[in-house]
């Protein structure tokens, strides 16, 4: 038929069945049904091209839909002319019927989806209430462990934050910095240039704690006789140097 | 103190405990249950429905930034939907993802045909439908609802309070209105 | 657009936005600076300003459990002190309560950092802890201990002797230690 299925995502062979019905714009309850399922077996083909994998309820309807096709062919039944019983032999009856249930509850969805959209609201949480006539206070929910695994977490997710700002922020005197790491630091620093001012290396430091930690870690990398430190005049500027 | 006098006292303290009222709600968080007011308040249960009802009303005065939402006859204030934008800019909704569509339209056959199998939503929807059941269950939106006694006693699901309370739907009732409305005007 | 024209138009949404900031406030449970909502509002300092003195007035009605408070500047809002002994009723028979996460977690930052300031608290935490310290400080796990001699003179706080009871802490060099050893443990 050379249509050009454009592939979307069905909730199910019943959700692709109303999607055909609709672009053909013909009635639900009188559905071209030989039009229809060569509609339905073509987009399974084109599913099937794109190797996407295809659930058998898909594969069950197509079946649905041939047999219904195929005795829809059949000669109709030697009736008294009586139209009504004519319409309960309908081979399509039962699936229309299945097609109406379910585009009642597709719409409702729909529905439910404009309205869970805009009914954006929030909540408040309960205020913690004081109760004064207690001299003593007990708490349900802290014991030492929790204020340890609540001050653990806080720490990691503050220092997640603060490696993702790459920011030395202000005031704050704990542990942030390690002597290795600084350690490392200065390595990287010889290596780029061999010789560098005593000074410059706590130009960028944001607290006591971090010169210290700084000074420390040079010690450390002079022990280790992984530098040198040369003063050239009394008071003069100390030069730091890398020995590789 | 007779009746008529009691009656008059009462009507006249209408104001007061409507802020005492707004005052436990705020101070809750949580729903609050028509009894629970009634027993806090010291008032019978009629009187905090009326009070109820014109505090919900006074409330959606566009000066007002929270409303009272009502559901299952229990109270709690929230933020108005229409200024939802604007909180969000300050607050992550917590577990605020949409639903897909399958868990939808899921919720909506739930909704409407409660309490009801798996086996018989998936017959409606023409597909299996247990990843949107988990969804839904672990959202709180719905709950199991005791075992349909017929071979192999298959769970039963129904909506729960978060769901009314998710959509703003005061009750169950509510939701065949809906569905019909709907329907009629598909028909048109 | 000229300024008599532009004052009339902001005066006419003056109403909007004190349902936005409503809901603003109620949402967000700490404080917000004037600051906060002039950049979420879209709308100058000074207009803020004058729709919070209008909030604060009208919130003194009767019919209202609420009231805006405010102090540095920030706004919060609160139940009325008057109702305290209803929303007393609220809390459950067993008195024992729990403590918010923010409570808990700035406790531990206290614990461990003392003597710390609320600003510090706050860039560790990320968030506002104002409440938390308010909270802390009323159950008397936290006090006021001097000020920090830096811009400011900011307020140091430390935990107390009652909070050294509650753990059972000899004093405060074990809390340390004992961090420590979970850390390794959880590293493990």
């Amino acid at each position: 038929m050379g249509i050009n299925i454009k592939l979307e995502i069905f909730e199910g062979p019943l959700d692709l069945l109303l999607h055909l019905i609709k672009k053909a714009e013909v009635d639900i309850y009188d559905i071209p049904i030989a039009e229809i399922t060569d509609q339905y077996i073509t987009y399974l083909r084109a599913m099937e091209d794109l190797d996407l994998e295809i659930a058998s309820e898909f594969l069950i309807m197509a079946a649905t839909l041939l047999e219904i096709k195929s005795r829809m062919l059949l000669p109709k039944a030697k009736t008294e002319g009586d139209k009504e019983a004519s319409a309960e032999e309908d081979p399509r009856e039962e699936l229309v019927r299945k097609l109406v249930e379910y585009k009642k509850y597709k719409e409702f969805a729909y529905q439910l989806k404009s309205i869970e959209e805009n009914n954006v609201i929030f909540f408040k949480s309960p205020d913690i209430i004081d109760d004064i006539d207690n001299s003593e206070v007990f708490f349900k929910n802290i014991t030492l462990e929790n204020l340890m695994v609540a001050f653990k977490k806080v720490i990691r997710a503050y220092e997640n934050r603060y490696n993702d700002r790459g920011k030395i922020p202000e005031n704050i005197d704990h542990d942030e910095f390690k002597i290795e790491d600084k350690m490392d630091e200065i390595r990287m620093l010889l290596k780029e240039k061999r010789r560098i001012s005593f000074n410059r290396f706590f130009e960028r430091a944001s607290n006591k704690i971090e010169i210290i930690v700084i000074f420390l870690a040079m010690l450390e990398l002079i022990k280790l006789k992984e530098i040198n430190a040369i003063q050239y005049e009394s008071f003069g500027d100390i030069i730091i140097e890398g020995q590789g | 103190m007779d009746n008529f006098l009691r009656e008059l006292e009462l009507l006249n303290d209408d104001d007061r405990f409507k802020g005492i009222i707004e005052a436990l709600l705020f101070a809750s968080g949580d729903p609050l249950s028509i009894k629970e007011l009634s027993s806090i308040l010291g008032i019978g249960e009629k009187q905090v429905r009326r009070i109820m009802d014109q505090m919900i009303e006074e409330y959606n005065k566009d000066t007002r930034g929270i409303c009272v939402i009502e559901f299952n006859n229990k109270f709690q204030l929230s933020t108005k939907p229409e200024y939802g934008n604007y909180v969000k800019k300050l607050v992550k909704p917590d577990n605020k993802q949409n639903l897909s569509n399958a868990a939808i339209e899921t919720l909506s056959i739930i909704a409407y045909k409660q309490p009801i199998t798996k086996a018989e939503i998936d017959e409606i929807r023409g597909v299996r439908s247990d990843r949107a059941i988990t969804t839904l269950l672990e959202k709180g939106l719905i709950r199991e609802a005791g075992r349909k006694e017929t071979t192999g006693r298959p769970i039963l699901y129904c909506t729960t309070d978060e769901f009314l309370k998710y959509f703003g739907f005061k009750n169950l009732e509510e939701l065949p209105e809906l569905i019909e409305f709907n329907m009629e005007f598909e028909e048109e």
